[in-house]
């Protein structure tokens, strides 16, 4: 197993390396003024083909390119963002944890509410329940976060004032409106995941066994019908994570949460390449190494697939020849 | 005693798929929201000639207008009639949504049933590479196709539906890694059925599930995003009208006006409803076990 | 599952008790800012979210204060040529770190912000030469009417010893001359200032507006929504704010403890024709009719908004008043239908290009619905704003109309030598790719001496030659509650916290 | 036959599925008795209900499409259909336990193979963890797997293996009553042949009674002591083996044999009974066989046959049985 992580990691180079690249021709190739932000409205063309000479903007893509890779790679510098001035890295340094602190309110959300929501719902098939909890989870997907977050706020805060409207100011108070509306959509769409792989499950043959045993429908349900189900669960929690730590823009703008996902929206709209390029570098690391977790806990939980991480030669098929004593 | 036999005869002659339409035709669930979908594909095509009202046409008088008897669902900003503008719209919104969530579920599901089949070299070359797409954030993606490709319908549903490749092939690379060394994989293996058919019949029944949920819960906001392409030069120009524009155009009016954005919002909801009781539907009558 | 859910909405109950009770204390002011003000170091940009707190952050040589140019580090301007004047500023002006301001430190601050290149304008300075310790000597490229007082409010000043001590050049903690002080700054969030008790003029009458103390501390809230910034100040969170949505304006005045003031935006609409498409007058003139800029203002603004009269509003010191009761292309559909049928053009398409916006997108398409009447279909193609630069800045046949904004801070004349002055386009055309050199010597006329004659000449000649067509300047909403009496704010129609009365 | 104490003794019992509407009548008021150490076989095709007998009887029918509209289990003093889910509980895996058929699904598969046998034992002796791993080890011993293996997974076994660990947990806390579901079907012969040893042996030395359900006669010689005839879910036929053997009455016993190749007489073709299990949705009328029988007349039709008692215990459930001895005399 280790040294399956070990090759996975090892594979981090290239990867890194060729978002670098694809990003940067991204950049390189998609229409829009990097100077017309910086210099506003009431610039001049010729002020901004100035500006962008002064920027290096008009050199040969390989030695941009060049001198890209160059800086991210060997001097491990980002760049300076056009638009704050300040280095990309501690631009993100400095939202990091308000995307951190939504994301992880939100997982945890969509964990502990959606999974029992789920389960109860497959449990109680075509019952009550679980049409009531699919309708809500469908209600949760379409309804547009920003839709949500307006109401929650027109509520909460305007009306009944209990929670402030927008900002990071009030601690923690701050951050529920956001998360419960952030959250919306990963409750539903977890509820519904693990219905349908639970479903699957239930049905099974070693689900009927654990009841001949004479467990309890709670052990049967959690320990022997849940982690079979878990494998498309862990699939959307993990790429779940890796969309929130890139942050989400609608809910940071209408909150008004500097997070990273705001950062990065202004810097695309504004063509700040510098912060483009590091932030997608960036979040594309946290991805990947996410994504790698999300394979150790599939051979954590289904020892099937850990056998074939570990190659044909480890894991051997018993020989079929189990004569031993037999019998008395 | 006839009639089990000649069920059990047609069924045998009409192989699998058949198997599965026929267990689906019997799920009533299933069928009500078939029929809604095809309800709003008809509408969709209707359009032109049932809306009640030119969607374009503006007027002042009506402005922001409650729904009453002559709107039903009122009038927006500019004084439309937004039910006419949602019929209309449903052409653009259904159709971006409806195939770029085919076409990223096929990609998905051929690229994801490489992955968990061949697994090793081929699985690790292309799930690195999609860790490379999904690193780059969707506009970004849209605006260099854009960009390179220029606009038009071809390029906004690529757009559309690169976003929705990655996670569909990682849902189906997880459940096929469970199945993959099976017995019955094995067995239908060693008598060699062809690779193709191996894929076919065997994995993909039984590893589908997931994809079909995470597809059908997919199409609301693909159909949402269709909206933010309309800025860089893809998707739909104004004034035809798309549902998530309508949306998002209704957005800063929803506290006094809440009507502009909660009769899109039902639109999108209904498509994404009728959707996922296909979608369950389509899951239950793939697998045998399911006989209530 | 109950019992969780009453346990979640106790601690929320509890959590949110707690954080409001911390009211705060002393005469404060809390302005709601769209833009975020990113680095707010004194050489950055214009951008939306700077101006915001530029006058609150920093000191210039020279201020706009109403009507008039006040001095405000500047003590005294003396002309020695055309293009060289001596600036003597106060001998008793110090930073708030204590450093002594000098004439070396007014070159460095110029010097330093003409290398990093963001205020495109200082490019018109020369060189500034030290004479003495309090007297700098500017040598100008070139000064057209108004340029001499713009370019000297145009570069914040700080003392050279400030700037290079500071690690991030001022971009987070700006040591300056102003009274008020960076005291907290949250990025993209929240910027807190406070008094500092040791202003360095304390002669009232000396000092203008833009650098008045009336309240001890200022806190700026950067809410990027337009309906969050309707609630924050429906909630109170904040005091003021200039970006109320016209729609909610009606929610304000209503109800009790809130004023509202409508300030003209500085930026006005116009409309510009490709001159490769639309050569003939007639044709350019009959779309003018065919607008309605009466929907325009209705559907995009609420009906609370400016109906220009040529490019750019009424509000500037050389824009002349007769042009108001002047007939400009008011809607008259007869006329347009007949110059239609005089240019031979019954059913055409048009690309309208423009940069995104919900405003920009109602004034589209209500004049796609207008102009449908005459049989003329206009493709609508929206852009953002990055994009659209794309289009704007280089000589393309990617559009045939193009919905364009652009305005200045002193004088019409700079409205109009955005979009129609030939030198500043990398082609050689004005935007709409006219090449007539009558526009151009009429312009450079005005822009030597904005006398009445010679703005009066050239809006003639423009309006004759129908080559751009100036619909409406946008109004900017600011509302404030009780904490405030009454609101200022500056010549770019930002709030001036400090100058407000309370 | 000293200790004549009725260890099981069902009454009546009937299970219905529901599916798609139409209502199926698996098991149709079946009875039958079964002594302390002795094995009854349920003998008939696929389909004829033996299996949801057996779950019935442990109460592991799935609730939404199945339901036991009549009867009682009457095990030790109590009714099983009647008692609460937790005495249930107790009850399974520790008096009665289920060997089931394939074994290649009956296994949780990312659970250790060990695990899954101490975890039995761990919920019903009450022993600590420790305790439970090395019963699970031994009882590994006991089926012939070594102990070292406890910490494998499923998926590192052949079916044969398999089935050995799931009778291994099957008998972990010693059942008085086990219920052996078509136990080696899945397996080849000799495996087959390995594992019915195997449960001679453990019947024999834990004294278990056991319900034995096949289609393979020779299982129910080597194995059984009685043998009930399920066909259509009803019991056609009830005796010793000794009787159905040699004395086969029904004539769908009768058939069964028929079917059986047998080595010393050379017929070619063997006698299969023509004709399909009926469809459970409607039954025939009268004796469910009529339609396959060779010796049904219209008073088979008519209504429904008693079982009746034909000496010594031998019950049996035709109106023609004299009849049909007569012909069969004629033949041989």
């Amino acid at each position: 197993m280790i040294r399956y992580i070990g090759k996975r990691l090892l594979w981090m180079i290239p990867v890194m390396l060729g978002i670098a690249i694809l990003i940067f021709s991204i950049m390189y190739i998609c229409p829009g003024e990097p100077a017309q932000s910086l210099l506003g409205p009431s610039a001049t063309a010729v002020e901004l083909a100035a500006k962008r000479e002064e920027m290096g903007l008009n050199d040969p893509y390989i030695v941009r390119l060049g001198r890209y890779l160059y800086d991210t790679f060997i001097r491990f510098d980002l760049g300076t963002s056009y638009k704050f001035g300040t280095s990309v890295f501690a631009g993100l340094m400095e939202r990091k944890q308000y995307t951190l602190v939504v994301a992880l309110l939100c997982m945890a959300l969509q964990v502990f509410v959606g999974t029992p929501l789920g389960i109860m719902a497959a449990t109680h098939h075509n019952g009550l329940w679980d049409r009531v909890s699919m309708f809500l989870a469908l209600v949760g997907v379409s309804i547009p976060a920003f839709w949500l977050a307006l109401m929650l706020v027109l509520i909460f805060a305007v009306n009944l004032g209990w929670l402030p409207t927008s900002g990071v100011a009030n601690g923690i108070a701050s951050f529920i409106l956001p998360c419960i509306a952030n959250s919306f959509a990963g409750i539903a769409s977890q509820a519904r995941h693990t219905r349908s792989s639970m479903l699957e499950v239930i049905r099974s043959d070693y689900i009927v066994t654990a009841k001949a045993k004479g467990l309890s429908s709670k052990t049967v349900l959690f320990k022997h019908a849940l982690p079979n189900a878990l494998i498309p669960i862990i699939t959307i929690v993990g790429n779940g994570m890796g969309m929130m730590l890139g942050g989400t823009v609608i809910i940071e703008n209408v909150f008004a949460i500097p997070g990273v996902g705001r950062y990065m929206t202004d810097a695309i709209t504004a063509r700040d390449y510098p912060v483009v390029m590091g932030g997608v570098l960036i979040l594309g690391l946290i991805f990947s190494l996410i994504m790698l977790l999300v394979d150790i806990v599939y051979a954590f939980v289904d020892p099937r697939i850990k056998a074939q991480y570990e190659g044909k030669k480890k894991a051997k098929k018993a020989p079929d020849v189990g004569t031993a004593k037999g019998g008395a | 005693m006839q009639k089990a036999v000649d069920a059990g005869i047609r069924n045998r002659r009409q192989g699998q798929f058949g198997q599965v339409m026929h267990r689906l035709r019997k799920n009533k669930v299933a069928m009500i929201g078939l029929v809604i979908m095809i309800l709003l594909i008809v509408m969709a095509l209707l359009s032109p000639w049932i809306t009640p009202y030119d969607y374009a046409k503006t007027s002042k008088a009506e402005r922001y207008a409650l729904p009453s008897l002559q709107h039903l669902f009122g009038c927006d900003g500019m004084g439309r009639d937004i039910l006419s503008r949602i019929m209309y719209g449903a052409r653009a919104s259904l159709f971006l949504g409806l195939m770029s969530t085919l076409a990223a579920t096929v990609i998905g599901v051929l690229l994801g049933s490489l992955v968990g089949y061949y697994g090793g070299k081929v699985d690790n070359i292309v799930m690195r590479i999609l860790d490379i797409i999904q690193a780059i954030p969707g506009m970004l993606l849209s605006i260099a196709i854009s960009a390179a490709l220029g606009s038009g319908i071809g390029n906004t549903i690529l757009a559309l539906s690169i976003g929705g490749v990655p996670m569909t092939v990682r849902l189906l690379r997880g459940s096929i890694l469970t199945v993959r060394k099976q017995e019955y994989i094995e067995a239908a293996e060693k008598i060699n059925c062809s690779k193709w058919r191996v894929i076919t019949s065997h994995i993909l029944p039984n590893s589908i599930a997931p994809v079909i949920v995470s597809v059908t819960m997919g199409i609301g906001n693909t159909i949402l995003q269709a909206a933010s392409l309309s800025y860089i030069g893809l998707g739909v120009q104004p004034p035809t009208p798309e549902w998530g524009a309508m949306l998002s155009e209704g957005k800063s009016m929803i506290t006094k006006y809440p009507h502009l954005c909660i009769f899109p919002g039902l639109a999108i909801m209904i498509v994404v409803l009728c959707l996922n009781m296909l979608g369950d539907g389509l899951r239950d009558a793939m697998d045998p076990k399911l006989k209530n | 599952m109950k019992k969780f859910l009453a346990l979640i909405l106790a601690l929320i109950m509890v959590l949110s008790m707690a954080s409001f009770a911390s009211a705060e204390q002393g005469a404060s002011i809390v302005v709601g800012l769209m833009g975020d003000p990113g680095n707010i170091g004194p050489f950055q940009g214009m951008g939306l979210g700077r101006i915001g707190i530029l006058f609150t952050t920093y000191e210039m040589l020279m201020v706009k204060d109403g009507d008039e140019f006040v001095g405000c580090l500047m003590k005294e301007l003396t002309q020695v040529d055309d293009l060289t004047y001596d600036v003597e500023i106060y001998d008793y002006i110090k930073d708030q770190d204590g450093n002594p301001l000098t004439a070396n430190d007014i070159k460095f601050c110029f010097d330093t912000a003409k290398s990093i290149g963001n205020l495109p304008k200082l490019s018109a300075v020369d060189s500034v030469e030290v004479l003495s310790d309090y007297v700098a000597r500017f040598h100008f490229t070139s000064l057209a009417a108004g340029d001499l007082e713009s370019l000297l409010m145009e570069c914040p000043i700080v003392t050279q010893a400030a700037y290079e001590a500071s690690a991030d050049q001022m971009a987070t903690d700006p040591v300056t001359t102003s009274p008020y002080r960076v005291t907290s700054y949250q990025t993209g969030s929240t910027i807190v200032y406070e008094y500092t008790g040791n202003y360095w003029q304390n002669d009232e009458s000396l000092s203008p507006s833009t650098s008045k103390h009336n309240v001890d501390k200022v806190t700026f809230k950067i809410i990027p929504d337009a309906v969050q910034m309707t609630n924050a100040l429906k909630t109170k969170e904040i005091d003021i704010s200039a970006f109320i949505d016209s729609a909610y304006i009606a929610d304000f005045t209503a109800e009790g403890g809130y004023s509202v003031t409508a300030i003209p935006d500085n930026t006005s609409k116009y409309l510009i024709f490709n001159t490769h498409v639309f050569q003939d007058a007639n044709l350019r003139k009959a779309i003018a009719y065919g607008i309605d800029v009466e929907d325009l203002i209705l559907f995009a603004y609420d009906g609370v908004a400016l109906h220009c009269k040529t490019i750019g509003n009424n509000k500037y010191p050389d824009y002349v008043d007769a042009w108001d009761d002047e007939e400009y292309y008011e809607y008259d559909a007869d006329q347009a239908t007949a110059l239609f049928a005089e240019a031979g053009v019954s059913n055409a398409t048009y690309r309208l290009i423009y940069a995104v916006s919900d405003q920009n997108t109602a004034m589209a398409t209500a004049m796609q619905a207008d102009l449908m009447d005459f049989g003329i279909n206009l493709e609508l193609i929206p852009y953002d704003s990055a994009l659209f630069g794309n289009y704007k800045y280089a000589e393309n046949d990617e559009w045939d109309l193009m919905l364009d904004e652009g305005g200045s801070s002193n004088l019409l004349t700079n409205v109009w030598k955005l979009s129609l002055d030939r030198r500043d386009q990398t082609y050689g055309k004005t935007v709409g790719y006219v090449v007539d050199d009558t526009l151009q010597s009429l312009l450079e006329a005005a822009m030597a001496d904005n006398s009445p004659e010679n703005m009066d000449a050239f809006h003639q000649y423009l309006k004759e030659q129908c080559y751009e067509y100036g619909l409406l300047a946008a109004v900017n909403n600011l509302a404030h509650t009780t904490v405030v009496k009454e609101a200022k704010t500056c010549f770019r129609g930002q709030i001036l916290p400090g100058a407000c009365e309370y | 036959m000293a200790n004549k104490e009725v260890l099981l003794s069902v009454k009546n019992l009937s299970v219905e599925y529901t599916s798609e509407g139409e209502v199926i009548h698996a098991v149709n008021h079946v009875s039958f008795d079964l002594e302390k150490g002795k094995t009854i076989g349920l003998v008939g095709e696929t389909g004829a209900g033996k299996t949801s007998i057996a779950r019935a009887i442990l109460r592991i029918l799935p609730e939404p499409p199945a339901r036991v509209p009549n009867g009682e289990i009457e095990f030790e003093g109590k009714d099983l259909l009647k008692i609460r889910e937790e005495d249930m509980q107790k009850i399974r895996g520790k008096e009665i336990s289920m060997i089931f058929q394939d074994p290649m699904t009956a296994l949780n598969p990312i659970m250790r193979v060990g695990e899954q046998i101490a975890e039995v034992v761990h919920l019903h002796e009450h022993c600590s963890k420790h305790e439970a791993t090395e019963k699970a080890k031994k009882m590994l011993e006991m089926v012939g797997i070594p102990g070292e293996r406890y910490y494998e997974y499923p998926h590192q076994f052949s079916g044969g293996m398999k089935q050995r660990v799931v009778i291994a947990m099957a008998l972990a806390c010693n059942p008085t009553l086990l219920l052996a579901d078509e136990p080696t079907t899945a397996l080849d012969v000799t495996i087959q042949a390995q594992v019915l040893d195997m449960i001679n042996d453990l019947k024999q030395k834990l004294n278990t009674s056991m319900i034995m359900i096949t289609h393979d006669l020779g299982i129910v010689a080597e194995v059984c002591d009685t043998v009930a005839v399920i066909y259509a879910g009803e019991i056609m036929e009830y005796g010793t083996k000794e009787q159905i053997f040699h004395n086969p009455q029904y004539p769908y016993t009768i058939g069964l044999f028929g079917s059986l190749p047998d080595l010393n007489s050379d017929v070619e073709r063997l006698s299969p009974i023509d004709g399909l299990p009926p469809n459970p949705a409607d039954l025939p009328r009268g004796c469910a066989f009529h339609p396959r029988c060779p010796y049904a007349t219209e008073e088979c039709k008519k209504e429904h046959i008693e079982l009746t008692d034909i000496g010594g215990g031998h019950l049996c459930r035709c109106c023609r049985l004299a009849e049909i001895a007569k012909e069969k005399g004629e033949q041989k």
